[in-house]
């Protein structure tokens, strides 16, 4: 299992059956392959339209919030960007999902520009993080250069402070409560000791500190 | 997607003394009557109710205005339920008359999470006191501030049974705006089709926002 | 031809062709009656539409900002309450015509209220003379105790200040421009010594006043 | 109702040097092709453009910014068409960077004359620069105001000669809001209907706001 899947795996059995979940671009999209069974959520893309689903023939005027073609489920709806954002501020979309450039320890987010070389700008992400019931980060614990992503400060512009619910590397899964960012697992074959040295941000470990769960069935599907 | 549908006897138990209750409807029309007269036969009383008015003494939200259901209205208009004015004057109901476009924004604000609007109606007259007067580009405008239920009642012609929702022709007035406005949304349709029947360009309510549908009289 | 005849007939020939109006209830709504030939105007409906038409079969769904049931013609569009009030307010309503209790030399509207008396609310009005391009007031003169409606100062609770564009009563038209009062036409048969004596506001009268102009075809209809 | 039907030769005389565009679009998608190509042909220069994005360099608002038509964007994301950003580091074109769901909700104030709104988006971020922060009920929001234009360019799927317009799956996104919130709407649709075509209910744009209408691509 490479890290981005075990990442978009951990995050896809955070979602609760009947949510209704925007899953950003690149990483999280990869969490909608990963949904457990029985478990029905409603992807909403925040250029108009909630019931996102696999693409069957492509049509001009469908798609996804990448911009890429895609389809719809039965059931779907469709709506303009002001009503997209009335869901999305107003608290209607119980989570989404999102990457990250930074995450430190007090929730708070950078994930849209590194000045003076990525400015594409912040699109829906904004909205997103500061609307959404559970807002997921999921991203690599480390950049390329083996520097922790999780700080104890964000040093790039941020997309919301006191944003972030849930953090998923492939390392650990923290969680964000009244301020205090928590250590709650480890992912297999992790230490503490491990996550401890990738991580700049100062954490707390839960009393009942677990190690991420996989069913046998997705463990053996990932190991094909 | 969950299926919403339920039957009628199945909504009493959303009803809760003292709650604040949105409703759909513009003088009776498009207000759904069996919604309406469940939460009346519930008995839940010193409720709140927000809608555009408080139609007829007999139609629409009527009736629960008379029986003395409503602790407080929150309306633009209540010239056509005299139970609504007699119970104000004698003090039994509260009443916030408020312009029906601030209405309306107001509870869309609140349904769009946004912390209120500045709108220019009402300036230099009694819908300013209290409010905070702020000035663009010098024009005077109120800041108006959101508007939340603990329940919606929406009036819907089609509905599948996901729980998106059409209306038709004047009966949408208030309803797509209640729908995301309050903790939980309950809708009624005239006609409950299947989950697809409704192509999504034709719905006007998605599913999401719907936590109860039942069927209505067509 | 009746005193309320005659504001509705004045009315009518205020608006233009491609205009959008919004009728309030009584006296506006017969305005509808006496467009000029060739005059092609939209009908707002607050509650939610545009193009209120003759009614043909009456359907529960369809009603006017009356809440009596109306028609639509063809090309009509229906909407909710939240865009029908972004129209109002907008400027996307050209004119709007309603009734009034009194109106002030400097363009103030009270309509809605008369304390300890009748306290219906404010509707619609309040946005449509806010938000209307023109604002036609349409109403007697005087009140039936002979007291003159048209003051110095508003007594009423206001509907809006500075809000009149045009007054219209069976005596006479106004025009209020730049903060003053103007009277521009004279009814048929009415001297300008009538309109002082009925009016309290202080008003300035046209260099170019008139009587106001009816065609003959519109005479010989209303005097059968 | 008027007859809002035009050649497309007949839009050019809509465009002046200075002027503010907004569009419909959100990668490309629901931007009116044709529409763009008659600005693009009459030269028009200076323009400030307002929408979600600068699509790609050769597709929807694209060509505009790399022609250097542009002076100014006001967009939630330029990414995707690498001439804004280049245009941008070299000081050509001005770029401001809106989130998405204030973006949108700044046109729709400018087209509800709304004299702005409170959104908690930005708070605490680059975005709340020069702009006050008011604090309702504890929480805190940003004080956004309207965005208007002097000419919108609106993609349909459908319209009829008089200019109601209905919009396709995903390609409605800004479309509907920017027609309220310009003093000149243009639409092109793919499909042009007789008037009566589109039923009242499934309209989403009333003829009312739009000045001028051409068939595009279908």
């Amino acid at each position: 299992m490479s890290p981005k899947e075990l990442i978009a795996r951990r995050v896809a059995r955070l979602l609760n059956d009947g949510d209704v979940v925007n899953l950003g671009i690149g990483l999280p999209t990869m969490v909608a392959n990963f949904l457990p069974e029985g478990v029905d959520i409603t992807l909403q893309s925040e250029n108009g339209f909630l019931g996102i689903g696999p693409i069957t023939e492509q049509d001009v005027d469908l798609v996804n919030a990448g911009g890429q073609p895609c389809g719809v489920v039965t059931g779907a709806a469709m709506f303009d960007s002001a009503f997209s954002f009335a869901l999305i501020r107003g608290g209607h979309v119980d989570a989404c999902v999102l990457g990250g450039l930074q995450v430190c320890q007090n929730g708070n987010l950078a994930n849209w520009m590194v000045p003076g070389k990525m400015v594409p700008g912040m699109g829906g992400a904004m909205d997103l993080v500061v609307g959404s019931k559970k807002v997921v980060v999921a991203m690599e614990h480390c950049a390329k250069d083996g520097s922790s992503k999780v700080l104890k400060e964000c040093t790039l512009p941020l997309t919301a402070v006191n944003c972030v619910s849930v953090l998923v590397t492939e390392l650990a899964l923290f969680e964000f409560v009244n301020g205090a960012m928590v250590l709650k697992e480890l992912a297999p074959g992790v230490d503490l000791a491990t996550v401890q040295e990738r991580t700049e941000a100062d954490f707390q470990v839960a009393f009942d500190l677990k190690t991420m769960e996989f069913d046998s069935a997705e463990l053996k599907e990932a190991a094909q | 997607m969950k299926n919403k549908l339920m039957e009628v006897s199945d909504v009493g138990r959303f009803f809760r003394d003292g709650m604040t209750i949105m409703f759909g409807g513009f003088m009776g029309t498009g207000t759904p009557p069996t919604l309406v007269k469940a939460l009346e036969e519930s008995g839940a009383k010193d409720l709140t109710i927000i809608g555009n008015d408080t139609a007829f003494a007999d139609t629409g939200i009527g009736p629960l205005v008379t029986n003395g259901q409503v602790k407080k209205v929150i309306a633009s208009h209540i010239g056509t339920n005299r139970s609504t004015g007699q119970r104000m004057i004698e003090g039994l109901t509260e009443v916030e008359l408020v312009p029906q476009g601030t209405l309306v924004e107001r509870i869309r604000c609140g349904g769009a999470g946004l912390g209120g609007f500045l709108t220019p109606t009402g300036v230099g007259t009694v819908v300013a006191e209290g409010k905070q007067v702020i000035e663009i580009d010098g024009r005077e405008y109120l800041l108006e501030l959101p508007l939340r239920a603990d329940v919606a009642l929406v009036n819907a012609a089609v509905a599948d049974t996901a729980g998106n929702l059409r209306y038709r022709l004047s009966s949408r007035n208030f309803n797509p705006i209640i729908a995301l406005a309050a903790d939980i949304v309950l809708a009624e349709a005239g006609e409950i089709v299947e989950v697809g029947a409704l192509a999504p360009d034709d719905v006007m309510t998605p599913a999401a926002l719907v936590d109860g549908l039942i069927k209505g009289a067509a």
